[in-house]
């Protein structure tokens, strides 16, 4: 395990080497042009010509690669092209937002899903099991923002029970920060109720099959525990797998979500980063995102030994 | 901050850029108001007047202007304005902004003078140096300390001080999120009324927060439920609702803007003016801008190409109608002998508030006769592609279409794309002496009426050399909430003091 | 060729159990449906879907209008379901529509689950090669996909094609990681230990022994993996990297409408009640096939 | 022993079992009736497929779907099962009846230590703490004589042998003393000295509690040492019932008597001379240890086999018997490079082994084939019997219409009818899932047939018929067989050298005769006294009792 974990951490520095380089060709190769939105509309194409001068820009790609792989060795991913600010506290800025909001909806998912994808599976075929299929179909096809729209129309608009928008701080209070959360993890946890629910029910029904499972009836231990202990535990590879994908794109990139609840998080960041090419924020995102996910999935990896003693790496 | 005034408000755009002359986006402008002061503003009647200068004079042949700062101007750290920062201030701006840039080429000497006063002694008469420094939009010519003015122009600048009616909050300040002003105690308004960006500031909110909200139903959303109290633009495809909302008010806070077709010169088929001309006839601003704005009430056609009902407007448009003359269009082309080869037209797709004129402007040139060949990408794309002077079907255009608020094209000398020198001139580059030729006049003059007559001559000019053309005018307005807010000062730009809020 | 043995009266061969399941005829029912739509659209009374008639814009569903062309030629037409903002015919961007959207959909979903299987199978059973693929899929999973798709679209011609490359590449870190971790679990089975007893070559044992506990959960996220191929294909279009944005598709009808989406619901509704009929054929008949083709599913079961 | 009066504990009646479509029969077992009293055992002999398995399951209430009984009545103590709601029959179930299933390996939950599977029984249907608990598990793990209690308890069911995973099943039906007890086929992958133990074990639980057992088996050794009564089943019939002695002794059913008379012997065969050639196979010195568990766990290591030596040549038999746990299952898995010793050499055809991998293996792979001690979990579930068979001959690149050809008359030769081929293994009873591991392996026609407990869910008449046929393919193809087996008897007719394991070493070897006739070591002389039903002679009226 140690040297599992050893091995894991020694893993990621070419991963980040290399996903460094491809992003940082990436935003070279795609088209547009930080100087030119920076100068805006009134400039020329000499405008545009001196800001990439003063950005550095002009300079060849290896050079470019260079400075800023020496600045980011030293710790240092460097400062926003647009906003007087380094990536890294833009970063900073937004992690809480996410992880807050993601955090909140993982919750809800997985205390949603999970129990329904057992209950579905046990009675495979039964209401339930039809149910979860609808709402499933339902999820994967309603765009976020109609999800989104809709309960803020009921909940914001006529009941008038909660904000419709914006992000409170943790340290202004636990029930503002939770207030301003409720309806953007709630529009998050459909679809993700719904695949994680569906995958459960999958990997559950599949459990079910086994001959062990006959063992513990054959103990007179309650149903429950019968699906918890014995087939939910089995079937909680795929299913911790799928939940550990789950996380990562909540944390990457819940654009549409954030945008909608006005939630100041790193998918926006992520997609305004992008569209107007603020290159060393885009890289620094990226090379965070790397670590991150290198993390989450250190982590659902590490799970699976836990979960599966079969499992060896 | 119990019982503190805070007004919530949506801003145009997410802010990212501080430093007003770096960048001429709208929001840095915006933001530029909230906290900086300038040494002239335009009025609502569209006149100069002075704003933190007290006394002015220039020479009958307008080669020497002096000026004096009014009494008690301090910036936000308690130190008293000097002419020293105005001098340092306007050498930074007239390094970047486009007017600024032609006033300091024709300076001779800046110089401090007389008590808490400078003097400005040109080459050549200057007609302009009012309208510069009132310059509303683009890069206007803010007032900072000297030891902030004296940053390189080709850095930007971190210290945000300014004389401004608001103080920036640089703690609490968020990109993305939120941008915090507090009320300036100290500021000393002029005595006279608010006019347009004239006239007495005055601040009844202690504090403003401009709340980042990037989706118009979430805007829409915010103002209902009263989370927010102003949205400066409102989102038009929301028009309807809003309007009907008893408890919200649609206000017309700023002058129009407009949205124009520009067409590349550099390269063919509109290096040839009769062709450009073709594209020109092909437009139907009814359609366009119904297309864009859906209802009637949010836009207007304006054949002219300075703001309808401002100064110059002038309804002298040589061939152009506004309407579309597909026939006199198909023969101009035959006459020109376009070769039929597809016109590059880019549309912006990620960009909301044109992004619905491309498709209309591509059918509508088809009808004219023009093979069309529409292409999407996002707006960054377009900036850079727009600066490229390959061929079209090598990472070329041919047309785009932007917007222009009337703060940009209410005068000859403040609408960037008014450029006839070639290559070194804006986007699409056209060649037209007689168009500079006209400009040098129009600035060596300070008379009215010449000016009107000039301006007149320069819009017949670029609509027969098919420089760019209007698709009209469309009406930017805020939305508040009623009963709540009130005092809007209705000006070239977007500005937030003299409200109150109950 | 099991089937021409003297045996198994009782026994239904596959296919005909497979075509005799219920969910399967429904699903391939529905598919086929909205595929014939597709291709049949010219003649469904459509009009042409990038037409403009800013004068008959947001029409409600049913309305009987004139129809006006930039051109000035004018017709009647029926709205079965409205117009948009810009005046254009929802039925006929609906179906037209469903050509883009179902390619995408479809194409992504199968293209990113191919990919990722393989992918995943090997890191899975491959103890040597996991911790590299399973990097440089950490790695793939960081780059922005709109990024990516901007990239891509620089690099080819923004096509059909790049599209479902750009979208189908994002989803392959997903689909490989799930396939890997049942993959982890099933190759300490005594059967897979008993495969390679029988000296049964790698890629049989992949396929044939391991891949099967897979597919369960697999259909499942490529029928997530289609609908969310059919949504994002919207915001690529919408961020000038994708279709043109005349070339009408269910994705960006509903991106299109999303400002309207309070006063005008119906634009979102239609495509996405088509949307939803795919994704309910996809998924009834994903687990029709299932539950018909997997032994152990059908035949054991609590 | 109760009285004889007392109502029965079990009470079966007319109970008819349908089966799904495309089984072997429409019903798996018909008609049925027996009781079972208090403190007596009842012994369900029979054919392989008979349906033994299936009543049990019944009982239980555990049929798995497309199975179902259609007439009749179980009553346990009074209550009829068949008509009981769900609830009542969870809370009999474990506390009233126990069972031990026939298959460990897949009984046992692959994710749970094995002391939670155990604790869990206490923990559902008794108050009593988690220390308290515990100690009762690691008790009762003493009492089926796991070795090393503690590490047994923190252990996964793969990480232990098949005989100790058998005793974890038996444990956990145990360790709440249940009024009935159902085994069906308890023993099979236990020694005899630890199977020795296990029955007394049940008796004692017997004495004490009264508890009534319902015990499946086909060892007739075992029958002899432990039933009062004797059901004896064919074909999902009721052939012959009675006291033991009386079937036992003087059957009236020519079923019963023909498996009496296909009892094996505990004694000298003479088997067919040695061929001349060179080892097939060859092991020397191989060793294998299990390191499990690393930080922060506890790391624990398990030397499984040690310095273990063992030479095949034509036409040669070698037997491996011993402890269970000893180590023969991972000596034959390191033997057929399944896994790699972790010290040793082996040689086949003359080449290194011990450390190739992949396709390097190939050809070794194509020689020697393997029967699993674990038939069930060593068949795809989600393939068909046929495709399993064939799997091996189409890699070998036999086109497939002949493999399948071959699978039909291999089915034959093994006793199933060639339509099962389109069965899946979950379609099976135990002893059928057995021959079709043999039969898979023998559609390779290896050279080297690694036999692990190959026949041990076998009744004695089908047993024969296997152990013929492989006697025949060794003759007829001079192929060599390591045969691992706790069956004494089985071992003594068909092996011509056997090798005696403990504590994964090797204790005794030479010809069988020598080894089981004149034991050397101690632990052989143990093994050979603990043979059940020692000198008890089957078929004949009278019981010679001898030392
Ligand atoms: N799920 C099933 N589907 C079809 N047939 C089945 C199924 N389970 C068992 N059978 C059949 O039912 C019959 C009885 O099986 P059962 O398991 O009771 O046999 P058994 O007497 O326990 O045999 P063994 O001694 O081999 O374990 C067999 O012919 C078997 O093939
Ligand atoms: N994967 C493993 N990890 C740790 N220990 C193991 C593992 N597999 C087997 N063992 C241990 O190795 C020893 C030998 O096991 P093996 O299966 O070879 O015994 P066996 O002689 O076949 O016994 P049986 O007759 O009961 O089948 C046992 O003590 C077992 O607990
Ligand atoms: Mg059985
Ligand atoms: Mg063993």
């Amino acid at each position: 395990m140690l040297s599992f974990l050893l091995r894991r951490i020694v893993a990621t520095i070419p991963v980040l080497v290399i996903v460094a380089l491809i992003v940082f060709l990436m935003t070279r190769l795609a088209p547009g042009d930080p100087a030119a939105v920076i100068v805006g509309d009134t400039g020329t194409s000499a405008d545009i010509a001196r800001v990439r001068t003063q950005l550095g820009l002009d300079q060849p790609l290896p050079v470019q690669f260079a400075k800023w792989s020496a600045q980011v060795l030293r710790g240092d991913l460097g400062e926003s092209l647009f906003m007087k600010q380094t990536v890294a506290s833009l970063i900073g800025q937004r992690i809480e937002p996410t992880l807050s909001l993601a955090g909140l909806t993982l919750v809800l998912t997985v205390l949603v899903a999970v129990p329904l994808g057992v209950l579905a599976a046990w009675r495979h075929g039964g209401w339930l099991d039809r149910a979860l299929m609808g709402f499933s179909v339902l999820g994967f096809s309603i765009p976020t923002f109609v999800i989104g729209y809709l309960l803020i129309w009921l909940v914001a608009l006529k009941g008038g029970l909660l904000p419709v928008q914006g992000y409170v701080r943790l340290d202004q209070g636990l029930w503002s920060w939770l207030r301003n959360l409720i309806l953007p993890g709630l529009t998050l946890s459909i679809v993700y109720v719904a695949l994680i629910a569906r995958v459960t029910r999958a990997a559950v029904a599949e459990a079910l099959t086994e001959d062990y499972i006959r063992t513990a009836r054959s103990k007179g231990i309650s149903e429950r525990h019968v699906l918890v202990r014995h087939a939910l535990i089995n079937a909680a590879v795929p299913i911790v797998t799928v939940i550990g994908i789950g996380v990562a794109l909540l944390i990457g990139g819940v654009v549409v979500t954030e945008t909608v609840f006005a939630i100041p998080g790193l998918g926006q960041l992520t997609v305004d980063a992008v569209l107007s090419r603020d290159y060393p924020l885009i890289q620094g995102i990226t090379l965070f995102f790397s670590v991150i996910y290198v993390l989450i999935n250190l982590l659902v990896d590490l799970s699976y030994l836990l979960l599966d003693p079969r499992i060896r790496y | 901050q119990e019982g503190a005034k805070v007004l919530r408000m949506v801003p145009q755009t997410d802010l990212k850029i501080l430093d007003p002359i770096w960048t001429t986006a709208f929001v840095t402008r915006d933001h530029g108001y909230m906290i900086y002061d300038t040494l002239f503003g335009i009025d609502a009647e569209g006149k100069v007047q002075p704003q933190m200068v007290d006394k002015y004079s220039a020479s009958p042949n307008a080669k020497t202007w002096t000026f004096t700062l009014r009494k008690g101007l301090a910036f936000h750290d308690g130190k008293p304005v000097t002419s020293a920062d105005v001098i340092a201030s306007l050498t930074r701006w007239g390094k970047r902004d486009s007017l600024g840039q032609k006033m300091f080429a024709a300076l001779d000497t800046i110089e401090v003078s007389g008590d808490n006063g400078w003097r400005m002694v040109f080459k050549e008469p200057f007609g302009m140096v009012l309208e510069a420094l009132a310059k509303p939009s683009g890069s206007p010519a803010f007032i900072m300390p000297k030891r902030v003015a004296d940053t390189p122009a080709d850095k930007q600048i971190d210290d945000y001080t300014g004389s401004g009616p608001y103080i920036f909050k640089k703690d609490e300040f968020r990109s993305g999120d939120k941008v915090v002003y507090l009320k300036n105690t100290h500021y000393v308004p002029r005595s006279e009324a608010p006019s347009g960006l004239a006239g007495g500031k005055r601040v009844y909110v202690d504090r403003v927060e401009w709340i980042i909200l990037k989706d118009a139903q979430t805007q829409v959303n915010a103002i209902k439920t009263g989370e927010v109290d102003l949205l400066s633009w409102m989102p038009s495809d929301h028009y309807a609702a809003l309007r009907i909302d008893p408890k919200l008010e649609v206000v017309e806070a700023t002058t129009a803007g407009s949205y124009f077709l520009h067409l590349n010169h550099h390269i063919p088929p509109f290096d040839n003016p009769k062709i450009a001309r073709a594209a020109i006839m092909a437009i139907n601003q009814e359609a366009l801008l119904r297309a864009q704005m859906v209802y009637r009430d949010l836009y207007k056609p304006c054949t002219s190409i300075y703001p309808c009902g401002s100064l110059l407007a002038s309804d002298k448009t040589s061939y152009f109608t506004g309407k579309p003359q597909f026939e006199e269009a198909k023969k101009l082309l035959k006459e020109a002998g376009y070769d039929g080869k597809p016109v590059v037209l880019m549309q912006p797709s990620d960009f909301n508030l044109l992004n619905k004129l491309p498709p209309v402007m591509a059918q509508l040139l088809k009808q004219a006769g023009f093979n069309v060949d529409m292409q999407s990408m996002d707006w960054p794309t377009l900036l850079m592609r727009r600066a490229r002077k390959d061929p079209a079907d090598q990472g070329g255009w041919n047309l785009f279409i932007t917007g222009w608020g009337a703060s940009d094209n209410m005068n000859p000398m403040y609408f960037a794309p008014l450029t006839g020198n070639g290559e070194k001139g804006w986007f699409g580059w056209a060649t037209d002496p007689k168009l500079e030729q006209l400009k040098s006049e129009f600035v060596a003059t300070t008379d009215p009426a010449v000016r009107k007559r000039l301006a007149e001559a320069i819009q017949i000019d670029a609509y027969d050399n098919g420089l760019f053309a209007p698709l009209g005018e469309q009406k930017p307005l805020s939305v508040l909430r009623r009963g709540v807010v009130s005092g809007i000062v209705k000006a070239p730009v977007n500005v937030f003091w003299n409200i109150k809020k109950n | 060729m099991a089937d021409t043995l003297p045996v198994a009266q009782q026994r239904v061969s596959m296919t005909r159990r497979v075509l005799r399941n219920g969910a399967v005829r429904f699903g391939t029912i529905i598919l086929l449906l909205l595929i014939l739509a597709a291709i049949g659209a010219p003649w469904l009374g459509t009009i042409d879907p990038t037409l403009i008639d800013p004068g008959a814009a947001n029409l409600l569903p049913g309305t009987h209008a004139e129809f006006m062309t930039l051109g000035g030629d004018t017709f009647q037409h029926w709205f079965a379901m409205g117009s948009d903002s810009l005046g254009r015919d929802i039925w006929s961007r609906v179906i037209y529509g469903a050509r883009v959207s179902l390619s995408v959909g479809v194409a992504v979903a199968l293209l990113a689950m191919a990919v990722g299987m393989t992918v995943g199978l090997i890191a899975g059973y491959f103890r040597r090669l996991d911790g590299l693929i399973m990097r440089v899929m950490d790695g793939l999973m960081a780059i922005p996909g709109i990024l990516f798709a901007i990239t891509l679209m620089a690099l080819w011609r923004a096509s059909l094609t790049t599209i479902i490359v750009a979208i189908a590449v994002p989803e392959v870190p997903r689909v490989a990681r799930l396939v890997r971790s049942v993959v982890l679990t099933i190759r300490e089975e005594p059967y897979v230990e008993a495969a390679v007893a029988l000296d049964t070559p790698t890629w049989k044992v992949l396929t044939r022994h391991i891949l099967p506990n897979a597919i369960a959960p697999l259909i499942i996220q490529g029928t997530y993996v289609c609908a969310s191929a059919i949504l994002v294909e919207a915001i690529l279009s919408f961020l000038g990297v994708g279709m043109p944005p005349d070339i009408p598709s269910w994705g960006n009808i509903m991106a299109e409408a999303r400002s309207q989406f309070t006063q005008y619901p119906h634009s979102v509704l239609f495509p996405g009640i088509f949307l939803a009929l795919t994704v309910l054929a996809v998924n009834i008949l994903g687990d029709g096939l299932r539950d018909t083709l997997d032994p152990k599913f059908n035949k054991r079961g609590g | 022993m109760a009285a004889a009066g007392a109502a029965p504990v079990l009470q079966v009646r007319d109970l008819s079992v349908t089966l799904p479509a495309g089984a072997d029969r429409p019903h798996a077992v018909q008609r049925v009736s027996f009781d079972v009293h208090a403190g007596q055992t009842l012994c369900l002999l029979g054919e392989s497929g008979s349906g033994k398995s299936v009543i049990a399951n019944t009982v239980m209430g555990l049929l798995s779907q497309g199975i179902k009984p259609v007439a009749g009545c179980i009553e346990l103590q009074g209550e009829d099962l068949l008509q009981l709601a769900p609830q009542r029959l969870r809370q009999l179930r474990g506390a009233s009846m126990a069972m031990v299933f026939q298959e460990p390996m897949t009984a046992l939950n692959p994710v749970l230590r094995c002391g939670d599977q155990v604790d869990e029984m206490l923990r559902e249907h008794t108050s009593l703490g988690a220390a308290e608990r515990q100690r009762r598990v690691l008790d009762i793990f003493a009492h089926v004589h796991l070795p090393e209690p503690q590490r047994i308890y923190a252990s996964y069911p793969h990480q232990l042998s098949g005989g100790q995973r058998q005793r974890i099943v038996i444990a956990m039906a145990l360790i709440l003393k249940p009024a009935l007890l159902i085994c069906d086929e308890p023993t099979t992958a236990l020694d005899v000295t630890t199977q020795a133990e296990i029955l007394k074990l049940i008796a004692e639980l017997q004495r004490e509690n009264g508890t009534a057992v319902l015990f499946i088996t086909h060892d007739f050794g075992v029958v002899a040492e432990i039933a009062d009564r004797v059901v004896v089943m064919q074909l999902g019939r009721m052939v012959e019932q009675g006291e033991k002695l009386a079937v036992l002794q003087s059957p009236r059913e020519a079923y019963t008597k023909m498996l009496l008379a296909a009892v094996p012997e505990l004694g000298r065969r003479r088997r067919p001379p040695r061929m001349a050639g060179d080892a097939l196979l060859d092991a020397r010195a191989i060793s294998k240890t299990y390191v499990s568990g690393s930080w922060p766990a506890k790391r624990r290591t398990v030397h499984a086999a040690q310095d273990v030596s063992l030479a095949v040549h034509p036409g040669e038999t070698v037997g491996i018997v011993g402890e269970s746990g000893s180590g023969k299952s991972t000596v034959a898995r390191c033997i057929a490079r399944l896994i790699e010793p972790t010290s040793g050499d082996i040689f086949a055809d003359g080449r290194s082994v011990a450390k190739a991998s992949g396709r390097a293996l190939s050809p070794f792979r194509r020689r020697v084939q393997v029967v699993f001690q674990d038939p069930y979990r060593s068949l795809n579930p989600r393939q068909t019997a046929g495709a399993s068979i064939i799997e091996g001959p189409l890699n070998f690149g036999v086109p497939r219409a002949q493999a399948w050809a071959r699978a039909e008359e291999l089915m034959r030769l093994v006793r199933l009818q060639p339509e099962a081929l389109h069965r899946y293994p979950s379609e099976f009873s135990g002893g059928q899932r057995q021959r079709i591991s043999i039969a898979r392996a023998l559609a390779c026609d290896p050279q080297v047939l690694i036999a692990d407990e190959a026949v041990s869910a076998l009744d004695v008449s089908v047993q024969a018929q296997i152990l013929d046929l492989l006697n025949e393919i060794q003759q007829r193809l001079a192929i060599g067989i390591v045969f691992i087996t706790h069956d004494l008897r089985v071992a003594s007719q068909i092996c011509d050298r056997v090798i005696v394991m403990q504590r994964g070493k090797i204790v005794e070897q030479g010809d069988v005769g020598d080894v089981f006739f004149s034991p050397r070591h101690a632990y052989t002389q143990a093994l050979l006294a603990a043979a059940p039903g020692r000198g008890f002679s089957f078929g004949t009226p009278e019981q010679q009792v001898t030392a």
